[in-house]
């Protein structure tokens, strides 16, 4: 049973899918009904399988654990093999902890199609933990693509009014980072004759120019999956129309997939591509932070403001990642975590007024501490959270990062910090026009407070962020042996190489 | 002990703001006046033990952050300046509580400011029992949340609530310079507990280091950084625009937050820091300059403001000017003194004009007041022991402070003393013209204020007027009664290890051989600023019209707070919406999408329009594609294959 | 001797003689004949694939070497033999309703069916042409069958003229080869570029006309013209054989002609190979993106894929040519798949092929959206469908011989290509439904679109069977 | 040596003008001839190459055969006269350029052979051609097609059977109402089906 | 000049091949001219065939031609037999009206 956690926790959702599927029959009532008592229910036991890999996973050690292998492909030398590490486990649990929630948060607000519903987010799930789980270069590319069949699914069908703009410009833009990282994983597997992560993680032996255009390759994808200025359009679009958990789990897991990639791939497999383009990677996720700041400022659109504050955290997140330090890297993991986390609830508390007003549009609220004290409360939780007050999540993953980017270079950790003021002011004013003010809307006046599914859904959440931010050492402690062997293998390869050979991609190779 | 301190606020703060609802409002308020108080009794408690006993000490609690080099805990470091801080602070939040009790007992929601109150007070004190940056940047964000959240505590009115977003963003400018010293620090010191960083200053006091591409000394560095971040909390020229439009909040909560004690923060952090300052004298040069400018420029504009509590608000902008630039000069324990003093008679004025605002039935302008004297006596009495503890009448606790702040100045002997001193005794000049300005626009004269208003002015009940009463007697003998430990003789065993003053720096030891004239001057601008007051507002009341015809332009500068919001206006928060909407529609919309994805799309789309267009339908264009197709290839191998 | 090359064709045999002995069932039943004709040519159909299986096949080069019979050409018949018979599963029930029931249809697809064999294991450029003859000619027929429609005349016209153009072309490449090896046998072809100066321009010039006649026939660029033209007017289910069994044929042909006599001319043919795979995936891309009529739709995929698969080709390594034979085992799966979906389009009683009829398809028959869906993303490419994989291998191959151009060019027309497969999916999920399509649909259709979507899901579970016979069938080709 | 010479040029200028005439000739029935004329040519041709049998196989089947069904085809479907339709003239000049184009390349190529005729061993293929005095050019053909190439041969048949079936599909109509013979009726029809015996009385008609 | 050789008859080839070529895209009266037109072109193909067979001393080239001939004749006998299908739904075999289908 132990030996196959993974695989348990990445395939359950499946045997939801295959119940939901097979079994569900009767009137459209009785179907929505017992869907989403199903999806509830799978989500439910995964994560509580998953929990498992947070008791059973053994600190101070940079292994990959839990590790189980099965042949697939052999004359291609691919396996199925999973595994994690302390960078990954978090988001394996990040992932089944947002499932379910998501599933709740749709509980009502999705009427139409509810067991397809039900079936892509499950079917979501599989892929999302299989990829953090993947050992195998392929296998990870495997699911990290099929990620955007459900997703697609989720935008385009139970989206808003432009949902169809939205899953194209999601779904194609995305698939055209990923064709370019699929060429450069069968570059780095005919260079280096593997497609074994854990071997190719800990020595890969790659000429610098190659790793020059392989980075590149990878880049395109994890940019745009980031997403990092300037190919983040999507991302607001993309936003915008998903339906609320359709949101959730865009910001929550799968920009955290781009930013992972650079962790998992682009640092130890090519280093020295990766200090090459530090410079590149700094400037565009500062002005990641600072523009997209001040578009938030300008947005009229809630879901829209919050997207793009994404943006600019995950600027954040990809700053601290090329530090190439402790704090750094450590401070992006956990930033990802308290995003997820954060910008999660965010979307969710988009959807509670939403779900009984239809409007988005920031103009048409206002004064909703009226009538909506509790809602208020989790609101201005999530909404400091995300401006990274100390004593939340928001707060240690910032301040880590910008620690490390201090280290790294000062410019950066001063124009990023400026983020936290641009970060404070757009939240700060949405949550005032939004929650403060005089009640003068006629039709706000009727808005009821959360009811109890939605505190529910609320509730762990709010929990896991002050957690996060009162004692991030047992995140922190996770992750730790990983994020120095990693920083470790780094400075060795780099400094065992030689960095003339970088210059020859400018002068053609 | 140290930890009940902390943590009754904070309980009091969870109870009434979590269950308000439930156990209701009478409960709540019991609840957290209750806690508060006990907290209270305990600061003093371990006051004594700590600063008199000499028992500082460090509780650890648990690991707060571990990464890499980067461990902290959660510890509650308590020695003497903290424990001058937690007296300050619990004593004159208990008093607010109480206060609070009776001023707030219309509004109907209570329970979430009381919670609110509590919560600052718990942040505040997470501030000053940090022993590490990071935790004293939790609290430093904390109490200006809890800011944010009182100042908009009255979220109908816009104009709280955009005073609360500007309080939290101009705190935020300064906190990136704190938290970018935090990180120097680090990077310098491999640390962030003040014990180990402490302890490895005069090591690196000659390191060098690069930031933003300026080469310099380190220390200089990351104490100016520091500073900035000192200087948003406390309201220093340049980063000072929040706290007069903070008054937008209750009036409590303007003697509590920004009076006695958040905006006192930085002030204590630069103390804390002393160690570190002391071996950055460019740093304290500058921290001088601009808490001398600011002492002065805050009370030019207090000359003109109608608001009660704004005129309020600059005085303790500018008395936060005099605190730094008494640090500036290295006399912390003088600066602290001052904090000590200044938090009973600010939040005496505070509560006092509170207490006015009841009366007058939510009226703050003074041009709209006059001639209450007579109906709230006690009011009026607390009001001048107020103003006269502020003005430094001898004997009053602002007396011992100021004067000392404004002597060590003098005594440094150097540019920015000197600097400091003249604008100091100009600053104390105002202060008491201001002052009197207000006690007799308010209380003497003709009634200004409608008939119905004038009937309803009374007494505020007791439980306002006791807090009134015991600040008083703070602003009364505080100065007088510790004038001794804080900057006396007994001052370095007071101290302990708290404050670090490089011998050659002590300007406190030098006061003792400080020129006849100095202490007078300070009193005898006290003295003429109060006859100038009577002289425009009892004897001539027409006189401040006419002045202010005559020198409109300057009269307008100060009236206009110098145009400090209108610049800002119009460098930051304008440009800032106005680029980003730019950025969303042009760049966004236009440039990136328009070339990037929809671009794309256009192109692909009219591109396939062509491609199917070359489909014509017809045979021969069909075979003419093929023989194309096979020429070009023969071609191509005729042209260049020819070789083989 | 006689003996022994009859047993290496017996599959083939076996089939011509099937097909004539139906047809003469036909001719004295007459066409009410129709179904059992139809049914007795899928028996025949099993029964060659599995003669085709039979281990008493050696790898063997009958009458004096006109054929070779090997483990790529079974392979490929195979997917032929699968091709074919799904063709005409999915057929009966349109040509019933269509009108055009007659006996011949069926024995005309086993016809081609010999021929496609016939070019499979064509050794010689005379066996060569007369496969792809007895191929092309039946295909001609069928594709205008239905003689009283204006639209599939005027395909099989099409088809029919351009066709004879290509083997114009094929035939004066291949005189033109004869005349400069002195042979038409491959490996005496293959024998002359041992010799010193054995490769002159002549050789070169009659390789170009004989890559454009095959060209042709798997309907790369710019001899693709045909394609959307005819797959358009030719009856629906000849569509579906044309995009899958000849196909496969024809590429099979491909491979064998250039990899075999012509190894030798690999730097020569690489170029060709190249650009017409460039330009067929650039064209299959953009030009599907116009297009109204799900058949013509399914055409420029079909252009997009042959573009894809011959990367592999232009690789011209093993890997590469496995990677063909699996993209290929993959396509004819999705292919039939999504012909059987076509085949079900219809509204009160009559065929459509606007892809606005697919409108909100999934709120009107979820299960016919659910497999065109898994269809449409497969052949987007998206992983873990089938249709990942096979572009999995062709790019492999093309990053293994280090064709990064191509293989960048591929990718980027890949997603270019998601767009338009995606917008099936749009027009079938997101859109509300027009009208309703006509239920039910027959248990045969319901049998394929099954065993397709099936296979097409859950390919990446065990993609073991497929992926090493492939490697098996693309060893054969590379001796030693 | 000059009469062969002459006669080449004579069937070559014959078979080329025939061609440029089959396509360039206004009246359908006209290219016909023309081609019928270039088919004759080319089997002068193939006599002067000593390829009897073809040039014989030309004329019969081609003459006799295709190009009668041509001549056929074009009288049933009584077409008239094309007329030049606009957008000719326009793609002239390209195509006459691409075709010249390849002409040149071609013939290049012809004579490429002679230039650089490659070393090859003699027949390749094995099936050489006999001399003359051992078999003449049709028995030398009979002896392998029916041996070495009777795979070819069969192949060809069933190309045949499949234009005949095609030919057929397409073409033949079953109308109704139109009265067939069917032979088999006819043969099986016996006396008693045929002839019917009434009694007629008499003075009353039938 | 008078030697006849090889060269000679693939010239005469390849012009005819290349005029069978134009015959069908320059073509634009009807499509019978198109058909007669392939069929030059494999009476070139012919040529090249037999010339070759002649000069190699090789019968394969002759037995090729023969299949060739054969192939053609079918072909003739199936697009003739479109031909004749089209026209009786069409009306017209005229070049130009076969375009009912494009894009």
């Amino acid at each position: 049973m132990t030996d196959q956690i993974l695989s348990i926790v990445t395939f359950l959702p499946l045997v939801g899918v295959f119940f939901i599927l097979v079994f569900i029959r009767g009137d459209e009532e009785a179907v929505a009904r017992n869907a989403r008592y199903t999806a509830l229910w799978t989500s439910l036991v995964t994560f509580a399988v998953s929990l498992a890999l947070w008791f059973g996973f053994e600190r101070g050690t940079p292994e990959f654990q839990f590790v189980e292998e099965y042949e697939w492909i052999p004359s291609l030398g691919l396996t199925y093999r999973m595994g994690v590490d302390g960078i990954s486990v978090l988001f394996v649990l990040l992932s089944t902890l947002l499932t379910p929630l998501c599933i709740l948060a749709s509980w009502d607000s999705v009427k139409t199609r509810v067991r397809e519903y039900m079936v892509a987010f499950l079917a979501l799930e599989t892929l999302m933990v299989g990829m953090f789980c993947a050992l195998d270069f392929m296998l990870f590319y495997v699911f990290f693509e099929g990620v955007l069949i459900p997703m697609f699914l989720i935008i385009g069908i139970w989206g808003g009014a432009r949902r169809v703009y939205a899953a194209f410009k999601f779904f194609l833009y995305t698939l055209l980072g990923s064709v370019l990282m699929l060429l450069a994983i069968m570059a780095i597997y005919f260079q280096t004759g593997t497609m074994d992560i854990v071997t190719l993680v800990s020595d890969a032996q790659i000429p610098g120019n190659m790793q020059l255009w392989l980075w590149l390759a990878f880049f395109a994808s994890f940019a745009v999956k980031v997403p990092m200025w300037p190919v983040h359009t999507w991302l607001p679009d993309a936003h915008v129309e998903a339906p609320t958990a359709g949101s959730v789990i865009l910001a929550g897991v799968l920009l955290k997939m781009g930013a992972y990639g650079f962790l998992r791939f682009s640092l130890p497999i090519m280093p020295e591509a990766s200090a090459y383009f530090t410079p590149l990677v700094f400037t565009l996720s500062v002005i990641a932070v600072i523009y997209t700041s001040l578009v938030a400022l300008a947005q009229e659109d809630m879901k829209k403001l919050i997207a793009y504050s994404s943006v600019a955290h995950m600027g954040f997140v990809t700053i601290g990642i090329f530090t190439m330090n402790q704090q750094g890297i450590e401070g992006a993991i956990f930033q990802m975590l308290s995003h997820g986390i954060v910008s999660g609830a965010l979307f969710l508390c988009v959807g509670v007024i939403y779900d009984r007003m239809h409007t988005r549009e920031i103009d048409r609220y206002g004064g909703l501490v009226e009538r909506m004290p509790a809602y208020s409360v989790i609101f201005i939780i999530f909404t400091l959270a995300s401006v990274g007050l100390p004593g939340t999540g928001g707060f240690v993953g910032e301040f880590l990062i910008l620690v490390g980017a201090f280290q790294a270079n000062t410019w950066v950790a001063l124009l990023a910090a400026s983020g936290m003021v641009l970060g404070a002011a757009y939240m700060l004013y949405l949550y005032r026009r939004v929650i403060f003010g005089r009640l003068t809307k006629e039709d706000l006046k009727a808005i009821l407070d959360m009811n109890l599914r939605e505190k529910v859904v609320f509730a762990p959440l709010v929990v896991i962020v002050l957690w996060m931010g009162i004692y991030p050492v047992s995140f922190l402690d996770v992750m730790s042996a990983s994020v120095s062997n990693l920083i470790e293998n780094y400075n060795q390869t780099l400094a065992a190489s030689d960095g003339v050979s970088l210059a020859s991609l400018w002068s053609g190779n | 002990m140290d930890v009940l301190i902390v943590a009754l606020p904070l309980a009091g703060a969870i109870i009434a703001g979590l269950f308000g609802r439930t156990i209701g409002d009478r409960a709540s308020q019991v609840v957290t006046c209750l806690f508060m108080l006990i907290a209270a009794a305990l600061s003093v408690v371990v006051f004594f033990d700590v600063a008199i006993g000499g028992n500082a000490r460090t509780t650890e609690l648990f690991t707060w952050i571990d990464s890499g080099d980067f461990e902290l805990s959660w510890a509650l470091k308590v020695d003497t300046l903290t424990a001058v801080m937690l007296v300050v602070v619990n004593g004159v939040s208990s008093m607010v509580h109480v206060y609070s009790v009776g001023y707030m007992s219309h509004d109907k929601h209570r329970p979430r400011f009381f919670a609110y109150l509590s919560l600052f007070t718990f942040f505040m004190l997470m501030l000053v029992t940090a022993d590490n940056f990071v935790q004293m940047f939790f609290g430093w964000e904390g109490v200006g949340l809890a800011s944010y959240l009182l100042i908009g505590f009255w979220y109908e009115k816009p104009t709280a609530c955009a005073a609360a977003i500007k309080a939290f963003l101009v705190n935020r400018v300064g906190d990136i310079g704190f938290a970018l010293g935090i990180m120097g620090a680090f990077v310098l010191f491999g640390a962030v507990g003040f014990d180990q960083v402490f302890s490895a200053v005069e090591g690196q006091a000659d390191a060098q280091f690069s930031f933003i591409g300026i080469e310099g000394h380190a220390l200089t560095i990351i104490c100016i950084l520091l500073f900035i971040g000192a200087m948003g909390k406390s309201a220093q020229l340049g980063l000072h625009t929040w706290l007069p439009d903070a008054m937008e909040g209750p009036t409590p909560v303007s003697a509590l937050i920004h009076a006695a004690t958040m905006v006192t923060a930085g002030v204590f952090m630069l103390a804390r820091l002393s160690p570190m300052f002391e071996f950055a004298p460019i740093a304290l040069e500058i921290v001088t300059y601009v808490g001398a400018a600011t002492a002065f420029f805050a009370a030019t504009v207090g000359l003109t403001q109608t608001d009660i509590k704004r005129v309020i608000a600059y005085s303790t902008c500018s008395q936060l000017g005099y605190m730094f630039f008494a640090i500036g000069v290295s006399a912390y324990g003088a600066a602290i003194f001052h904090l000590f003093t200044h938090a009973f008679f600010k939040a005496l004025l505070f509560l006092g004009a509170g207490s006015v605002i009841h009366a007058m039935s939510n009226e703050q302008d003074m041009r709209n007041m006059g001639g209450i004297s007579k109906l709230i006596p006690a009011t009026y009495i607390l009001m001048w022991i107020g103003s006269l503890a502020l003005a430094g009448f001898p004997g009053l606790s602002g007396f011992f402070s100021k004067d000392m702040v404004i002597e060590v100045a003098y005594m440094d002997n150097s540019a920015h003393g000197t600097f400091a001193f003249w604008l100091g005794i100009a600053a104390a000049f105002m202060t008491a013209f201001y002052s009197w300005r207000l006690l007799f626009m308010t209380f003497h004269g003709k009634p200004r204020a409608s008939k119905e208003v004038m009937s309803h002015v009374h007494e505020s009940p007791m439980v306002m007027m006791i807090p009134l009463l015991v600040l008083a007697v703070g602003s009364l003998g505080a100065g007088w009664l510790f004038k001794d430990y804080f900057i006396g003789d007994l001052r370095a065993d007071f101290w302990g290890d708290a404050l670090f003053v490089l011998p050659t720096n002590d300007t406190i030891e030098a006061v003792k051989n400080i020129p006849g004239w100095v202490p007078w001057a300070p009193f005898v601008m006290m003295v003429s600023g109060i006859f100038l007051a009577w002289l425009f507002y009892i004897a001539k009341p027409d006189l401040p019209q006419t002045l202010a015809k005559v020198f409109r332009p300057i009269y307008l500068f100060s009236f206009n707070k110098w145009y400090f919001d209108e610049l800002y206006d119009a460098l930051f928060v304008r440009p800032s919406m106005a680029l980003g909407r730019k950025l969303w529609k042009a760049g966004d919309g236009a440039i990136i999408d328009g070339f990037g994805p929809d671009g794309v799309a256009e192109s692909t789309r009219s591109l396939s329009q062509r491609i199917s267009a070359l489909q014509t339908g017809y045979v021969y264009h069909y075979a003419f594609a093929m023989l194309i197709g096979v020429v070009a290839l023969v071609t191509w191998y005729f042209l260049f294959q020819v070789g083989m | 001797m006689i003996t022994a090359d009859l047993m290496a064709i017996l599959p083939e045999l076996f089939l011509a003689c099937a097909a004539i002995a139906l047809l003469m069932l036909g001719v004295f039943r007459g066409n009410g004949s129709t179904q059992l004709v139809s049914s007795l040519s899928v028996m025949a159909l099993v029964v060659t694939f599995a003669l085709i299986l039979l281990p008493a096949r050696p790898e063997s080069s009958p009458f004096d070497g006109l054929l070779t019979i090997d483990g790529f050409g079974d392979f490929m018949k195979l997917l032929v033999m699968i091709g074919t018979g799904v063709s005409i599963i999915i057929s009966q029930r349109f040509i019933q309703r269509e009108d055009m029931a007659r006996f011949e249809f069926p024995v005309l697809m086993l016809f081609a069916t010999v021929g496609m064999m016939a070019m499979i294991s064509a050794n010689d450029l005379i066996a060569l042409y007369m496969g792809l003859e007895l191929q092309s000619l039946s295909l001609y027929v069928v594709a205008a069958f239905r003689r009283d429609n204006l639209r599939s005349s005027e395909a099989g016209l099409k088809y029919f003229v351009l066709g004879a153009l290509s083997s114009g072309m094929l035939l004066y490449g291949s005189s033109m080869i004869y005349g400069f090896t002195g042979t038409t046998n491959f490996d005496g072809i293959a024998r002359v570029f041992e010799i010193d100066g054995g490769v002159s321009i002549g050789l070169i010039v009659g390789l170009v006309f004989l890559c454009a006649g095959l060209a042709f026939k798997v309907s790369a660029v710019p001899f693709h013209m045909w394609t959307p033209d005819v797959y358009e007017g030719a009856p629906t289910p000849v569509t579906a054989f044309f995009a899958t069994a000849p196909k496969i044929a024809a590429m099979a042909l491909f491979i064998r002609v250039l990899i075999e006599p012509f190894g030798g001319l690999f730097d020569q043919w690489q170029q060709i190979v190249v650009a017409v795979s460039i330009g067929s995936m650039v064209l299959g891309a953009f030009a599907a993106i116009n297009q109204t009529n799900i058949k013509r739709l399914m055409a420029y995929s079909s252009i997009g894929h042959i573009g894809y698969a011959l990367i592999g080709l232009a690789s011209g390594t093993e890997g590469g040519i496995s990677g063909i034979a699996i993209y290929l085992t993959i396509y004819i799966f999705m292919n039939l798949g999504t012909f059987a979906c076509i085949l079900c389009m219809r509204q009160k009683d009559r065929m459509v092929e606007g892809i606005d009829d697919l409108k909100g398809l999934s709120k009107t028959n979820p299960m016919m959206a659910l497999v065109l869906a898994i269809f449409m993303f497969s052949m987007a490419g998206i992983p873990p469908l089938a249709g990942f994989f096979g572009k999995l291998y062709i790019f492999l191959a093309a990053i293994d011989a280090q064709l990064y151009t191509l293989a960048v060019i591929g990718v980027l027309t890949s997603v270019v290509g998601a767009f338009y497969y995606l917008r099936i999916i749009k027009l079938m999920y997101f859109d509300e439904p027009s009208e309703a399509f006509d239920t039910p649909i027959g248990s045969e259709m319901k049998a394929v679109l099954v065993i397709t979507g099936v296979f097409t899901l859950l390919f990446f579970v065990v993609p073991g069977p497929v992926v090493e016979s492939a490697a098996a069938a693309a060893a054969t080709l590379f001796p030693g | 040596m000059i009469v062969q010479a002459l006669a080449f040029y004579m069937f070559a200028a014959i078979t080329v003008a025939a061609g440029v005439m089959v396509v360039s000739a206004r009246n359908p029935v006209h290219s016909v001839l023309f081609l019928i004329l270039a088919f004759f040519n080319a089997a002068g041709l193939f006599v002067l190459m000593g390829a009897e049998f073809l040039a014989m196989i030309l004329v019969v089947v081609y003459v006799g055969a295709v190009a009668v069904l041509f001549l056929f085809v074009v009288m049933m479907l009584d077409i008239n006269y094309a007329v030049m339709r606009q957008g000719f003239l326009q793609y002239l000049p390209v195509g006459l350029l691409i075709g010249l184009v390849l002409l040149v390349e071609l013939a290049l190529v012809g004579f490429s052979w002679v230039a650089s005729t490659p070393d090859l061993p003699a027949s390749l293929s094995g099936v050489p051609i006999p001399p003359i005095d051992e078999a003449h050019n049709t028995e030398a053909i009979g002896q392998v097609i029916y041996t070495k190439f009777a795979y070819l041969f069969q192949m060809a048949g069933l190309v045949l059977l499949v234009a005949m079936v095609g030919a057929i599909v397409l073409t033949l109509r079953q109308r109704d109402g139109v009265r067939r013979q069917s032979i088999s009726a006819q043969v099986s029809r016996t006396r008693e089906e045929a002839v019917e015996v009434k009694q007629v009385p008499s003075r009353s008609g039938v | 000049m008078f030697e006849i050789g090889l060269e000679h008859y693939l010239s005469v080839a390849a012009i005819l091949f290349t005029l069978g070529i134009f015959g069908i895209f320059l073509n634009r009266k009807n499509v019978i001219i198109i058909l007669m037109s392939i069929e030059l072109m494999l009476l070139a193909v012919n040529i090249n065939l037999v010339a070759f067979s002649t000069h190699l001393g090789d019968l394969v080239g002759q037995i090729f031609a023969i299949f060739v001939l054969t192939v053609a004749a079918a072909e003739a006998a199936i697009g003739l037999a479109i031909l004749v299908v089209y026209f009786r739904n069409r009306g017209s075999i005229a070049v130009e009206d076969i375009n009912m289908m494009k894009g």
